[in-house]
């Protein structure tokens, strides 16, 4: 834009709210826009994302999780990690189709497969993960299959065709968990695409507390010491992974204030009291179930926190206009960088 | 332009782009002036003053082409000493007879003119709307005239009409209109700078223009303007009408007017014509320069083409079929007739005038009381439910099951389910195409009416009275085709345009008519359209393939010509008055004329060609007498006969307006067209008392994305919603005055009916300071009615009926109102309401106030004192 | 389709054997957009036509398929709009295939509430009777003097600025041979 | 291969996307210092395109009762009423009785108002400050020096007065991230270098509304899926001009090869320049800025913000290839992380 001139703005930022015109009945906004309409189209996705975000990391976790407790014999936590597993992605899989404005176009989703598409990406993952992770969790039905006969053999092949399955599942589950970062952050959606470094550890984090919540509450208190250990590296990863969000500035702010800021902090303050219950809590079920509950609880606030606070930031032009004008402000348009 | 005729004003962003300034002068900022280099608000019904002012800037700087003004123009003409201005009588001109308000104009006329001018009684002129068959034409003067062309003389042209003009001066402009001196200033430097030999300045008006009580002297000031500057006849020049409609002017071409004939024949009146010959010869006043000299010929093939065979010399063609006027039979008076039940049966074709006209409780009580109405359009309008929605219904005033009237609602076939011609603003025929069939029973007017005519005429095959022979003698064979026997359209263009009887050949010029019967046509200025059999309309040589006069696209009349007077854009010898603005022009060598246009001029007339003595007609013009319609076939500055309301335009306030007229005592045009009916009440103006129980101007006009009365554009979806509602457009000082909000609701009172609005408070509104007071001025869309995906009061609803004298149409552009904020109340409180603002007011319906208001010196400011 | 062709047509297949490997143009096009095409294309006529709005006289194209109006633009050939049309000429289309258009004649008998069908040809000889009736009603003949009138004022009209030079030439012509002198329309207006 | 600026930096996109001898890149040049406000644009659109009605309300936003472009309207005309000078004309209301203006206070009302579009989320109601700053423009703030005393500030009248107007369109990105984030390959590129919703793929995931950083592409109610401009690829195949771009009376919508419409533009910019619009300026129409240029630029007389644009969009997808190595890093954290917790002391 060199070719451009603009007299007419007198800018100077966050300077001179004195005077205004003598019918504002409002302070003026000290940022210009269409009738102060946004700019962006907030995102036309429904709770099923959010809801999505959630299981998918849940599954995802659990798959870890199972591969873990199939590794390390501990079949209790096996069992429960791969019927979780199954369970998230069912679900997730159902929550994505719903949300689609063509549900019965939901298999146009394999026509391609997009690397710039974090959707596409995440789908051809759940396409990898969610068979694996279905066949590991029916290989644990094996023992009530009858001995003998076709069914027989099936149930001798169940076991390690589950474990295999198990630990592909275990394989893509990493990338499940932590595409949606990739997902919301690609987007025009300031508070989402400015928090792209921190996303997929919070998401990370987030499905690793989620999955060790599921199995605290369902597992055999004996086979849970891994995911004590667990709740803890992901209130690490997620706590770590995310205090860059705050220090985003003006796109910031909705992690911290209103609606979708209550869910954010909800889910840090679940996230720590099921992280030290976890920690303090040695053999009480009770305690154990609640420790579960509070780490599941956490990774359900966060999830709507982030995507509630995406929605806030492209419903107000201000996250949109103000960051761009600084930008421009400061170092000229972006194409003179 | 740009707000209501978007596609036309392509034209001046090419100009503005080749550099032109564009100024637009409105009440309230629009589209237009938002492109514009300069914009001007005016006080609505005050344009006559600031065009005024330009005139009196033009001719005290001696600003004009001069060389054009003495050839072309009628300013060097001498004007008998019997004239007075109205600068001698208080705002009006000499020969004002208070008796029937109306002048006798003989002592407007030339010197050395006998009593040839204003043959006809001026009431009667009125009356017909006779100013309309001015459209082709000028009105009667003897050719030949005394002339000073050093322009000295005190009793030319030039000196009295820089007399009448002396007064508008800037500071007057400023005081009337609300403008400021240096606005005004800069619009007159402006446009006469771009005039002369090089450049051309164009006015450019729509025809809200005309919506005035003044509204052909509004015209007319543009026009002198035009003239003095050099701007007639040239390319880029003239005075272009926008006119709002398909094919307006083709409806009047080809007139749906009481008063007119095809082809500006007038309607015979009573009196005035009881014969052929008396006909004729009020038409070509004997001893009158130019084409109308050959109005026999134009008469007589009319004539012969309603009535063929029966039309003879021995029956003088027919003539006695043709039905007279007496009066005024305008659509106003035939309203106001209807409420008195008088008329029987109403016929409405693509009009809605529940919504469309001035005074819509009237239309509507009008067309509730008729033993029939029958209503062609492609919607169910306003028109045809007034019986079910009309607000009266909610007052009371109209109750359905006491309303007898008959309807017949009859679908009309669309633009694309007919073929014909439209006759565009720039008198170009365009023939369209047919596409489809119209679905259903809808069908074209062409076969209604040509099956209606046939029904009729067998309904009367046997009757031997007198009165049935007009139709059973009428020329009605047309071919029909097709499963709905639709009559071709092709076969009545060609009657229009004219065909030798014997041969049944078409004429190709008007120039080829008889008038001993052996031709006939329907219109003769619309002869050439069928030339060698060919539809001459239906032409679409790509513009890319012809030059940029396009010449072969459709056809103009007359002859095809684009410019009319196109001979003035060559200097008096025939040479173009520059390259630049090259035209038409005298090619010596080969005697002829020539250009890139048809020239308006007889071909081989050399420009020093000079009449003899007594010639009068075609002969009697000379070689440099570009206005060959005119009776003297010069452009007039002044006109001496012709416009009922004086020789030139005067500033006088709208009828209603809330200030004293600041230039003269005279308040209103005294020869105004009134209507004294119970229901046309009045609101009270100044020297009247109570003007101050109205104290606001209202004005109305279109919007980009709705036709007229919104049956084209409300019932289409992409269009409604576009502009859904109703609203009034007020200034931020009147919306603090009264007490309104940005989309709030108002409503608006006259004597006449309330109507409510959504408000946008904008500052494309501004009150304007006038004669030392504040005028606010609020702006109304007029498209909305009851029926519709969107819907809205109607803003004509406040509108009285108040002609201009020369054309009877009504003053709608420009009334006073007050305005309340909120809704409107309903039912029988509606009508309390305006009763109490009528009573408040005086109560000026039964009193109608007096036209002439010279006597009153009222005010401490008498203007001529 | 074969199995072959089915997966050759896969746009994933197109991704990994075509110019297109991040799938963004040739090789997502789909079936529709391969054979997509302009419906003005594929008209079975064209008429040339005029705008029926205002009087600038704007030409207009009118695209018919199967006895239907399917689009209608701005003819560039024109010398006065250049193919350009205003909104409302651009919604040409929409008026003339508007649900809301009224393709039946409709009937209020006096003192009816509501509206009645009506046959064509019936409400033609009703009007004819009604056209008659009045002018026979009101029918002058001379004025005070003697002087031919040979009129009816019982009869008015209103409208032909939306109409065709041919038609109104045929209603003025009509009306005048039956005396009917209250002929108006929006040019007065 | 993927071109070295496929994600980021000027490109020509039609070969990018795989098409061999692509024909020239075509888009809009949208003068908005010539546009009549007409909204010809609009309905010719839908006339074309068979575009469903998008709402029946008054708005209150000058002229403007379309809101924004919506998968209802893929042509939005804006409307600004400023007491600001227009560059080319002298003061609107000079010497005229008038107190400061209400351009901004109306625009505040406006900001409220709403109407449903047929689209999801429809016309979201605004900001009331930023709606008066637009109309009032930074002179109203106080800010020093704007204009000479007695021009525009509002205190002691409104002089100065001027109606923008502008029709809105998709952009045509050359990094387009509504054709990159989408799932299905429904939105692609075509030929031209256009980007089109191919309306028998889209399945309504609605992942390009989020993506598109001018808020163009929407979803219609009852559809379900996105809709937006094609810039009548339809058309274009056979040779002809946008529905559009054909209707414009002003020659506001010009239509051709990107390259020429680019050096018209700055040709008419400095034409402005020249006649005293200095504040006339190109938007979308450098190569080099965040999005690679867009194939639908403008020619505009005020911030682009103001018109309900983004002052200085970056396309969302340049920052994928780092977005991908956090989600590997944070993948990476998280596998670690789980064995670690397995592969610890057995209890």
């Amino acid at each position: 834009m060199t070719d451009t001139t603009r007299p007419d703005r007198q800018r100077q930022a966050g300077r001179g709210r004195g005077h205004g015109g003598e019918q504002l009945t409002v302070p003026p906004a000290d940022f210009s826009s269409y009738y102060g309409r946004p700019v962006l189209k907030p995102p036309v996705w429904k709770h099923d994302i959010a809801g999505y975000l959630f299981t998918g990391g849940l599954a995802a976790g659990s798959a870890l999780i199972g591969a873990g407790a199939q590794l390390t014999g501990r079949p209790g936590l096996r069992t429960v990690s791969r019927w979780t597993a199954l369970g998230g992605v069912a679900a997730s899989t159902y929550l994505l189709v719903h949300d689609l404005g063509r549900p019965a176009r939901f298999h146009h989703m394999l026509r391609v497969a997009k690397l710039t598409s974090p959707m596409s990406v995440g789908t051809w993952i759940l396409a990898a993960f969610g068979p694996m992770a279905g066949v590991a969790a029916v290989a644990e039905l094996a023992p009530l299959l009858p001995q003998h006969g076709a069914l027989g053999l099936a149930r001798r092949l169940a076991p390690p065709v589950g474990d295999i399955a198990g630990l592909a599942a275990a394989a893509t589950a990493p990338a499940l968990a932590t595409y949606t970062g990739v997902l919301l952050a690609d987007t025009a959606v300031p508070s989402w695409h400015d928090a792209y470094p921190s996303l997929p550890f919070v998401f990370a984090g987030s499905a690793l507390a989620a999955a060790s919540g599921v199995g605290l509450i369902a597992a055999p208190a004996a086979e849970t010491a891994p995911l004590r250990r667990l709740a803890v590296a992901a209130a690490t990863i997620e706590l770590v992974g995310g205090r860059r969000m705050e220090r985003l500035g003006v796109t910031g702010e909705p992690y911290a204030h209103g609606r979708s800021g209550r869910l954010v902090r909800a889910g840090r303050a679940l996230l720590a009291v099921g992280t030290v219950a976890a920690l303090v809590n040695r053999r009480s079920r009770i305690l154990s179930a609640i420790s579960g509950a509070a780490l599941v609880a956490s990774s359900v606030a966060t999830r709507f926190g982030v995507f509630e606070a995406g929605r806030v930031s492209a419903r107000d032009p201000k996250y949109t206009v103000l960051p761009q004008r600084e930008r421009l402000d400061q170092h000229g348009p972006t194409a003179g960088r | 332009m740009a707000e209501a005729h978007p596609v036309g004003f392509q034209w001046v962003m090419e100009a503005k782009r080749r550099g032109a300034k564009v100024f637009h002068v409105d009440p309230r900022f629009t589209r237009t002036s938002a492109l514009a280099d300069g914009y001007l608000p005016i006080r609505a019904g005050t344009d006559i003053a600031l065009l005024g002012g330009v005139v009196r800037y033009i001719l005290e700087n001696e600003l004009d082409f001069r060389e054009y003004v003495i050839s072309y123009t009628n300013a060097a003409t001498i004007v008998t000493e019997e004239y007075r201005d109205t600068e001698d009588m208080h705002g009006l001109f000499s020969g004002f007879k208070e008796e029937n308000a109306s002048y006798d104009q003989k002592s407007w006329r030339y010197a050395g003119n006998g009593q040839n001018a204003a043959t006809r009684d001026t009431e009667t002129q009125r009356e017909t709307a006779a100013g309309l068959e001015h459209e082709s034409h000028g009105a009667p003067v003897n050719g030949q005239t005394e002339r000073d062309e050093t322009l000295q003389h005190p009793r030319c042209v030039y000196q009295i009409l820089k007399r009448h003009y002396a007064r508008y001066t800037p500071e007057m402009v400023e005081r009337v209109c609300g403008i400021s001196q240096e606005k005004f200033l800069e619009l007159a430097e402006a446009w006469t700078r771009n005039s002369g030999r090089e450049r051309t300045g164009m006015l450019v008006y729509s025809v809200g223009w005309t919506q005035h009580s003044v509204g052909v002297q509004y015209i007319r000031t543009g026009a002198i303007i035009q003239l003095l500057l050099g701007n007639v006849g040239r390319p880029g020049g003239g005075v272009m009408a926008l006119r709002g409609h398909a094919s307006i002017q083709g409806s009047t071409d080809i007139p749906t007017l009481f008063n007119l004939l095809p082809g500006y024949l007038p309607m015979p009146h009573h009196s005035d014509h009881p014969t052929l010959d008396d006909w004729v010869d009020s038409i070509r006043h004997p001893g009158q320069k130019g084409f109308w000299g050959n109005a026999r010929t134009y008469g007589v093939n009319l004539l012969k083409a309603y009535w063929g065979d029966a039309a003879t010399a021995e029956n003088d063609y027919c003539y006695g079929y043709m039905p007279r006027m007496t009066g005024d039979h305008g659509t106003y008076q035939q309203v106001l007739d209807m409420i008195d039940g008088k008329i029987k049966g109403y016929f409405l074709l693509g009009q809605n005038p529940a919504v469309g006209s001035a005074h819509g409780r009237a239309q509507r009580l009008g067309m509730a009381n008729l033993d029939w109405l029958v209503v062609r359009d492609l919607f169910e309008i306003e028109s045809a439910t007034f019986w079910q929605h009309a607000p009266e219904i909610e007052t009371g005033e109209i109750v359905p099951e006491e309303c007898r009237t008959e309807v017949f609602f009859l679908p009309a076939a669309s633009h694309v389910e007919k073929e014909g011609s439209f006759t565009q603003t720039q008198r170009l025929l365009q023939w369209r195409e047919k596409a489809v069939e119209p679905p259903g029973d809808a069908r074209s007017e062409l076969w209604f009416f040509y099956h209606l005519g046939r029904i009729i005429r067998e309904r009367l095959a046997t009757s031997t009275r007198p009165r049935d022979r007009a139709l059973l003698d009428l020329n009605w064979n047309y071919p029909t085709h097709g499963p709905n026997a639709e009559p071709s359209a092709e076969a009545v263009l060609y009657e229009i345009n004219g065909y030798e009887v014997a041969s049944g050949r078409p004429l190709s010029t008007f120039t080829e008519m008889k008038d001993d019967g052996s031709t006939a046509g329907g219109c003769w200025i619309y002869t050439g359209v069928y030339a060698d059999g060919v539809n001459q309309a239906a032409r679409r040589k790509s513009r890319h393939e012809q030059d940029w006069v396009a010449a072969e696209w459709g056809w103009a009349w007359p002859a095809n010509r684009r410019i009319l007077y196109n001979r003035a854009s060559a200097d008096p010898d025939g040479n173009p008055w520059s390259e630049r603005k090259r035209y038409v022009w005298w090619d010596p060598d080969k005697g002829e004329w020539t250009g890139y246009d048809v020239p308006d001029f007889e071909k081989t007339k050399p420009p020093s060609y000079r009449p003899p003595a007594d010639s009068s007609g075609v002969a009697g013009l000379a070689g440099d007498d570009p206005f060959v319609l005119q009776g003297d076939g010069k452009g007039w500055l002044y006109a001496p006969t012709g416009v009922l309301d004086g020789p030139m335009p005067t500033h006088y306030e709208p009828v209603e307006s809330p200030v004293r007229n600041p230039l003269y005592r005279q308040q209103a045009n005294p020869t105004r067209k009134v209507y004294t009916h119970p229901i046309n009440t009045l609101n009270p103006s100044p020297p009247e008392e109570h003007s101050q129980v109205f104290p606001y101007v209202f004005t109305v006009s279109r919007l980009t994305e709705h036709h007229t009365a919104g049956g084209m554009s409300r019932m289409v979806r992409p269009l409604a919603e576009l502009q859904p509602e109703m609203f009034v457009e007020v200034s931020p000082e009147l919306a603090a005055e009264v007490g309104l909000n940005h989309l709030g609701w108002a409503h608006l009172i006259t004597t006449r009916a309330a109507v409510e609005a959504k408000v946008l408070v904008t500052d494309r509104l501004t009150p304007l300071r006038v004669d030392g007071r504040i005028i606010h001025q609020v702006w109304l869309p007029y498209h909305f009615g009851f029926e519709g995906l969107v819907t809205g009061d109607s803003a004509n609803d406040l509108f009285g009926i108040s002609l201009d004298p020369n054309v009877l149409i009504q003053e709608s552009k420009v009334g006073t109102c007050d305005v309340r904020p909120g809704r409107r109340p309903r039912g029988q409180e509606l009508l309390d309401l305006v009763a109490d603002y009528q009573r408040r007011s005086g109560d000026l319906g039964p009193h109608y106030p007096p036209q002439v208001t010279t006597d009153v010196a009222d005010s401490g400011r008498d203007p001529e004192v | 389709m074969g199995v072959r062709s089915w997966f050759e047509g896969w746009p994933v297949y197109r991704q990994l054997t075509g110019t297109d490997p991040l799938g963004r143009g040739a090789a997502s096009k789909s079936a529709g957009s391969l054979s997509l095409t302009a419906r003005t294309d594929t008209a079975d006529s064209v008429a040339k036509s005029v705008c029926p709005y205002c009087a600038v006289g704007c030409a207009q194209r009118v695209y018919v398929k199967d006895g239907q109006v399917s689009q209608i633009e701005g003819d560039p050939d024109s010398p006065i709009s250049r193919g350009r049309l205003c909104p409302k000429g651009a919604a040409s289309k929409s008026l003339v295939t508007s649900p809301l258009r009224q393709t039946t004649v409709r009937y209020r008998r006096p003192y009816g509430t509501e509206w009645e069908d009506l046959d064509l040809d019936t409400a033609m000889n009703m009007i004819a009777d009604r056209v008659l009736a009045a002018r026979d009603e009101t029918w002058e003949d001379v004025d005070a003097e003697g002087r031919p009138l040979n009129r009816t004022l019982g009869i008015s009209s209103l409208g032909g600025a939306t109409l065709d030079n041919e038609e109104n030439y045929l209603i003025k012509k009509l009306f005048t041979a039956m005396g009917a002198l209250q002929i108006e329309n929006q040019a007065r207006i | 291969m993927p071109h070295a600026n496929s994600l980021y930096g000027p490109l020509d996109p039609a070969p990018d996307a795989g098409y061999v001898d692509a024909p020239p890149r075509m888009g809009f040049f949208t003068d908005t210092s010539v546009c009549i406000g007409c909204k010809a644009c609009e309905v010719a659109c839908k006339e074309w395109n068979l575009v469903p009605e998008s709402g029946r309300d008054l708005l209150g936003m000058s002229y403007d009762n379309t809101g924004a472009l919506t998968a209802n309207s893929w042509r939005h005309v804006a409307f600004v009423e400023q007491p600001r000078p227009a560059g080319w004309a002298t003061p609107a209301f000079l010497d005229t009785p008038d107190g400061p203006p209400v351009s901004p206070a109306t625009a505040e009302v406006a900001a409220h108002t709403s109407t449903d579009t047929g689209t999801y989320p429809g016309l979201p109601s605004g900001s009331p400050g930023a709606a008066a700053r637009m109309s009032g423009g930074s002179e109203f703030l106080g800010m020093p020096g704007a204009h000479p005393p007695g021009r525009g500030s509002g205190a002691e009248g409104r002089t100065d007065f001027r109606w923008l107007m502008m029709s809105d369109v998709c952009k045509h990105c050359t990094h387009a991230a509504c054709l990159d984030v989408c799932p299905t390959g429904s939105l692609f590129r075509t030929e031209f270098g256009t980007v089109v919703v191919q309306e028998d793929i889209c399945n309504g995931c609605g992942y390009c509304i989020s993506a598109c950083p001018y808020g163009v592409i929407d979803q219609r109610k009852d559809d379900g899926r996105a809709w937006k401009c094609t810039l009548c690829y339809d058309r274009l195949g056979v040779g002809m001009t946008p529905a559009c771009a054909q209707a414009c009376p002003t020659e506001s919508i010009q239509y051709g090869e990107l390259e020429e419409l680019r050096e018209r533009a700055a040709a008419r910019v400095a034409t402005l320049h020249e006649r005293g619009v200095p504040e006339a300026r190109l938007y979308g129409h450098d190569p080099d800025d965040g999005v690679g240029g867009d194939g639908a630029f403008f020619l505009l007389l005020d911030e682009p913000e103001v018109y309900g644009l983004p002052p200085d969009p970056v396309v969302t997808t340049r920052d994928l290839p780092a977005m991908w190595k956090r989600a590997g890093l944070a993948a990476m954290t998280m596998a670690a992380a789980t064995a670690v917790a397995f592969l610890g002391r057995r209890p």
